[in-house]
């Protein structure tokens, strides 16, 4: 079958000789998600900024990163092929109390309890991804989603032998990063440690979002139907970015807990699955972006409410959510662009 | 734990659960009936239902409490105060959203969630709301040497009719047609001289009232508190998902389906506890993933 | 807090720091991160404690030992990992140098590493596992322990001719801590505990439940459910009939929470309960307490929670007077250690050995009061107990 | 040698209801045949069934003497059977080149490449450039599918489906809806398809068929009716009452 060509060459230089302009133009078309914004590096050198010169800010700064790194776990299935899910708090958590249960029973070393607690999520992903290809809608998705990570609550709840259940696991420690870097009480080492573990993962996941795999992804959420007919192993492919995303959950749950060094419940808890999609909609969908700057927003938005009133920051909070629809998270999202395009139009 | 995990099959006994069982799913119905219209027939996702329940929750309560009102002289108020504001609701905001994205429905709607609940915390304090039913329906009978509790015959009763009616109104009459038409092909409907916007207004009004009247009736068995419309939130979608959304027969089945399953579940297998209703779900939308009654 | 003080105290912290000089006692204020649950399911815990504590300084005025007291409150939302942030943001950003509140368990476990690390004092004003203030040689606690009270209301219950008991708990940590140690208290005492039910936290229909309870024909059920719980439990259990059948309901005293008991109205009379506070208490400093609490707070009324808060501060200001205003964590600490006063719920020291709580538990029935209110009257006294769990008894 | 594409008895029930009975029908290699009939006829049931979009209830598919029957749609691409549709199923927030590139990769095995970017490529961008060259689409080659005129996206629909490397394809009403002016544009292109695809058109418009078919078979009630080349069928009365009658009254 692939000896044969559909085509014989007809107007169109062949392969091989100097890319004419059609063709840089095809393949600057075809590198374009790929291609390096302006915006983007700006983004990564303020996060490396807040490292340096927000020392009091790096604990909740730390959650925010993490909160962000889950929220781009699920814009993966999301954003990049059209599942909605309302329990990915159960991979976050299933990361959470693996690292945390590998720093008491296996070793402290950081990576490893990352890594497994990235794995063993991976594998649930895995296992329950073909629940997601049932002929079901969106509604039905979301609450099968849901109540796997209900369940998963209840059994953590119950193995109290293993989890410590309602009172949380006791005795969690993880030693200093390669050796050298302890992590100390002002979050110093734990922002740069999650900092870093997200950008890598990002950079990761960009690579994977604008590769053919990803482009098939694209397909598959635009019209699965057509994806299906031009040969695209639907199926196969949903499982696997499932699988990445469950294990990327799994890796943000695990920050957590060696983070804090501390595992309870609340790391399974429904709110975890509903916070996260709420973030990721907030920072808007389908772009990787999405979930760290809803992350940002939310976060800050929680400390500063709730700095003024502990007991009514939600409302606030509701307000704003509200607001942004109804002004259209659209123009919301599009004013910041249209600013860049403004400055780099008066620079010129 | 000892001799008496050995549970009695006696009939009597098991009839007593099922009423349990079945006061309990019709009680959910009557929570989750506004919702199954809105997500179901008017494809729209408003998390914020549970907020409606807990207007009628707190009316009940606080006229109850406060004014001394009896509790039968509260439902009215229950169902007018959440259906009233639900209106104006309809037509100032959820207007706006029904053709945008469903993720913009559900940032809005948890939006007035979150807002709601701290206003009632705001207004009337985080504790439980409490009431005292009169006499009448405290305590129990016998009916034929099975047990029955008199709150939970009183909530059968009142549900089925509500069910009935429902029924009644929505395959019956000129309303229910016109609302069918709307919700099928709004433009279509506009050209037929139907004024999709009152019909639309109306509707979401019995729902949000619904859900009210079901949160006051709840308020003795479910509780009731400035969390309600967060913690039951799943419950409700749980009930429109499993009963598919094609109208309302699907979501009552659900309901009966789990209020007896949870209810017998416990008493029976109370190891599995509050794996139950999840299970149930998951296997249900594995077997049936449109629900149990598919457009 | 005057924005000048805070100045300066930014000031002489900076200095502290560069110069490496330890930290000068007076003038400068001390912080007290008060970290509790104001949001969500759990928010009326941390209303009743923020209220209490409040009130504390405001009666016995914001200076103690020429230190300042300020009061930062942060919610936690009932959320575990934000409780740890919130305290490792007050330690290390603000300065803070006791943290207190904690309205569950896991939240008041969460923090415990922090305060070892950091050496700062720990006051646990809600949460109720005895193991809490195992966890830090920096935790103690003013509330009450969970075996505290549920050990005295087992020897009650045996010593009242109560033999066969069902017991019927939320299934959580603390429930399950109440379930145990009554099951075992009462097997010792030779009493039986026919079952041993447990019931979701999620799903408050006892119908289930209760009728297990009626099948089972005990003398007794003894209930542990979270406060909030406890009325429908109460009413679910009268409407079938239970009463009249001559099951008695013993319980912990969080079933007829003081904050909300008034509304629950007659079912709520057929519960005995154990516990170590009851508005009710009669005694001046308890008169006081209620009478002043409800005038800065119209609507709520002191429960547990309430002097849990009120007890912290009271312990604090009394360390912060021995130590004549130090507050190195380790010097505080100690100072707690074998303190004792009289709090508005009766005599209470701490235990020199474990920090925890030494207190009267009293067992309480239901009576209509002459002002027509619900009130939990104490008819029985247990003097000084000590958490069991850890005094081996 | 086997037929290009051929069915044996193929049936297809719902329930009591006979969308597809019994039909035998071959599709020579190379042909230009089209297929014809009635609304209602089954037409769209029996391309689904072709396709592998509804399971048959009975009888055969065979692809190049191969069975497929129990195929999925994915799999029956794969073996070199492509498809447009009669609703335009593109992917709207794709560009030409992206959805070109796509299919073209996904053909050559380069799908589940996750690391290297398809700007990389430079094997198969002489292919697509090619596909695009020859569906008038380079103009509007990188701008969104959702924003192109009905016309280009109908010659997308096309450019997909040829990407595939198809050895038969199937074509649902390509010139369904295209207006007028853009009309022109779409006979030429689908005149100039490869020689050795096998192509089956369902179409409604009687003089596309004309023009375009060599063979022609009429569907009526599920059922295979006639068959022959248009001159043979134009003459079958049976044919022109059931069918052309039908049409000239409409």
């Amino acid at each position: 079958m692939s000896t044969r060509t559909a085509f014989s060459p007809g107007t169109v230089p062949l392969r091989g000789a100097a890319p004419t302009d059609l063709q840089a133009r095809a393949l600057r078309d075809l590198g374009r998600t790929g291609r390096w914004r302006p915006a983007e590096a700006l983004f990564w050198l303020a996060a490396l900024a807040s490292f340096f010169f927000l020392p009091d800010q790096h604990l909740l700064l730390t959650e925010v990163v993490i909160l962000g790194l889950f929220a781009l776990s699920l814009d993966l299935v999301l954003g990049y092929a059209g599942i909605v899910s309302l329990g990915h708090g159960a991979f976050f958590g299933l990361g959470a109390y693996v690292a945390g249960l590998v720093s008491i029973h296996l070793t402290g070393e950081p990576l490893t309890g990352l890594l497994l607690g990235g794995l063993a999520a991976g594998v649930l992903g895995f296992a329950t991804a073909p629940l997601l290809l049932l002929r079901a809608s969106d509604l039905t998705r979301l609450m099968v989603t849901l109540g796997i990570a209900m369940l998963l609550y209840e059994a953590a709840n119950k193995a109290a032998w293993l989890t410590g259940g309602a009172d949380g696991l006791q005795g969690v420690w993880i030693d200093p990063l390669f050796g050298r870097f302890e992590f100390d009480l002002f979050g110093t080492t734990a922002y740069g440690y999650a900092l870093a573990v997200t950008f890598l993962l990002f950079l990761i996941a960009r690579r994977i979002v604008t590769s053919p795999y990803g482009l098939s992804l694209r397909a598959i959420r635009d019209n699965a139907l057509r994806a299906n007919t031009i040969g695209v192993p639907v199926g196969r492919r949903l499982v696997a970015i499932y699988t990445l995303s469950a294990l990327y959950a799994g890796i943000a749950g695990a920050l957590l807990a060696q983070t804090t060094m501390f595992v309870s419940l609340d790391v399974l808890a429904f709110h975890r699955s509903a916070d996260v999609l709420l973030v990721l909609v907030l920072g808007g969908v389908g772009y990787l972006y999405g979930g760290l700057i809803g992350a940002i927003v939310f976060k800050l938005l929680q400390d500063v409410f709730s700095t003024i009133t502990p007991e009514y920051w939600m409302f606030w909070i509701g307000l704003v959510l509200v607001v942004i629809v109804l002004i259209g998270r659209d123009r919301i999202n599009a004013a910041p662009l249209a600013l860049w395009h403004r400055i780099r139009g008066g620079a010129k | 734990m000892s001799t008496a995990t050995t549970t009695t099959r006696d009939p009597a006994l098991m009839l007593t659960i099922l009423i349990d069982g079945i006061a309990y799913g019709m009680l959910l119905f009557v929570l989750a009936s506004g919702l199954a219209v809105t997500l179901g027939l008017m494809n729209f996702i408003n998390l914020a239902h549970g907020a409606f329940a807990l207007m009628g929750g707190y009316a009940t309560a606080l006229l109850m409490n406060r004014a001394g009102l009896p509790f039968l002289a509260t439902l009215p108020f229950a169902f007018l105060v959440p259906a009233l504001i639900g209106a104006v609701a309809e037509r100032t905001l959820y207007v706006r959203l029904y053709r945008r994205p469903h993720l913009d429905q559900v940032l809005f709607s948890i939006g007035l969630v979150f807002m709601a609940v701290t206003a009632a915390d705001w207004l009337f304090g985080s504790q439980q709301q409490l009431i005292t039913l009169p006499a009448w329906l405290q305590g129990r009978f016998e009916l034929a040497g099975v047990a029955i509790g008199r709150y939970r015959a009183f909530l059968i009763l009142v549900c089925a009719a509500l069910v009935v009616g429902l029924q009644f109104v929505l395959t019956r009459t000129r309303f229910g047609a016109r609302l069918r038409a709307a919700v099928d092909d709004q433009r279509a409907a506009r050209g037929l001289g139907i004024n999709v916007g009152v019909i639309f207004a109306s509707t979401f009004a019995v729902g949000s009232g619904l859900a009210g009247l079901g949160g006051a009736l709840g308020v003795e068995i479910l509780g009731m508190d400035p969390t309600f419309p967060l913690k039951f939130m799943v419950y409700f979608l749980i009930v429109v998902t499993v009963g598919g959304t094609a109208g309302l027969t699907g979501p009552f089945l659900a309901a009966l389906i789990i209020g007896v399953a949870d209810v017998a579940g416990k008493y029976y297998a109370p190891e599995l506890g509050a794996f139950m209703i999840y299970l149930l779900m998951i296997v249900i939308l594995i077997l049936r993933p449109q629900g149990l009654i598919a457009r | 807090m005057k924005r000048r003080d805070v100045l300066v105290g930014a000031m002489l912290a900076a200095t502290t720091m560069a110069t490496g000089l330890p930290a000068l006692a007076g003038g400068e204020p001390l912080k007290v991160g008060l970290i509790l649950p104001m949001s969500g399911p759990f928010a009326s815990t941390g209303r009743e404690i923020e209220a209490a504590a409040k009130l504390y300084v405001a009666e016995h005025g914001a200076e103690v030992a020429g230190r300042e007291i300020e009061l930062v409150v942060k919610d936690d939302a009932g959320v575990a990992d934000t409780t740890k942030r919130l305290a490792q943001e007050l330690i290390v950003r603000d300065k803070a140098e006791v943290i207190a509140g904690f309205g569950l368990t896991p939240l008041a476990l969460a923090a415990a590493p922090l305060a070892t690390r950091a050496k700062v004092p720990e006051i646990v004003m809600a949460a109720a596992t005895s193991s809490i203030t195992e966890q830090s040689p920096f935790v103690t606690r003013t509330s009450y322990t969970t075996p505290q009270v549920t050990s005295k209301i087992a020897e009650w219950a045996k010593a009242n001719g109560i033999s066969r008991v069902v017991t019927l708990v939320s299934d959580y940590g603390p429930g399950i801590d109440a379930e145990k140690t009554f099951a075992q208290v009462f097997d010792d005492l030779g009493g039986e505990v026919v079952d041993s039910l447990r019931v979701p936290l999620a799903n408050p229909d006892f119908a289930p439940f209760l009728q297990k309870v009626a099948d089972l024909k005990p003398d007794a059920v003894f209930v542990f459910v979270p406060s909030g719980v406890g009325a429908p439990f109460m009413k679910q259990f009268v409407e079938r009939g239970l009463d009249k059948s001559g099951i008695k309901l013993i319980a912990d005293g969080g079933v007829t929470d003081d904050d909300i008991l008034n509304s629950m109205g007659d079912p709520a009379l057929v519960a005995i309960t154990g516990f170590h506070y009851s508005a009710a208490h009669d005694s001046e400093a308890n008169k006081a307490f209620v009478e002043a609490f409800q005038k800065a707070n119209p609507g709520m009324r002191p429960n547990f929670m309430a002097v849990g808060g009120y007890d912290g501060m009271a312990l604090l200001y009394q360390a912060l007077e021995k130590t004549g205003g130090d507050s190195d964590g380790t010097a505080l600490i100690e100072a707690m250690k074998g303190l004792s006063w009289e709090s508005p719920r009766g005599p209470v020291s701490i235990d020199p050995e474990t920090r925890d709580i030494v207190q009267n538990v009293y067992m309480r029935r239901v009576e209509r009061g002459a002002d027509g209110e619900l009130w939990n009257v104490e008819f029985e006294t247990f003097e000084a107990v000590k958490d069991p769990a850890k005094s081996g008894s | 040698m086997s037929a290009a594409l051929r069915t044996i008895a193929l049936e297809k029930r719902f329930g009591g209801l006979v969308a597809t009975n019994k039909v035998d029908f071959t599709l020579e290699h190379g042909a230009r045949h089209a297929l014809i009939g009635p609304n209602g006829a089954g037409k769209t049931t029996f391309v689904n069934l072709l396709t592998g979009v509804l399971p048959a209830t009975a009888g055969q598919v065979l692809l190049d003497g191969e069975d497929v029957t129990r195929l999925s749609q994915q799999r029956r691409a794969r073996r070199g059977l492509g498809r447009t549709f009669q609703i335009n199923q593109l992917f709207p927030a794709m560009t030409p080149v992206e959805s070109v590139g796509l299919a073209v990769s996904e053909r050559m095995g380069g799908g589940a490449d996750f690391w290297r970017s398809l700007g990389a490529r430079r094997d198969i961008i002489g292919e697509v450039l090619d596909l695009l060259e020859r569906f008038r689409l380079i103009d509007v080659m990188d701008h969104p599918t959702a924003r192109l005129a009905y016309g280009k996206q109908r010659l997308l629909e096309l450019a997909v489906a040829l990407a595939g490397n198809p050895r038969v394809l199937l074509l649902d009403e390509p010139a369904a809806g295209v207006p007028e002016a853009e009309r022109r544009e779409l006979l030429d292109t689908l005149a100039a398809l490869p020689s050795d695809v096998s192509i089956l058109l369902i179409e409604h418009d009687m003089d596309l068929v004309f023009s375009f078919a060599d063979r022609i078979t009429v569907l009526v009630n599920g059922t295979h009716f006639a068959e022959g080349t248009p001159g043979d069928v134009m003459k079958d009365p049976r044919v022109r009452e059931v069918y052309l009658g039908e049409e000239e009254h409409a």
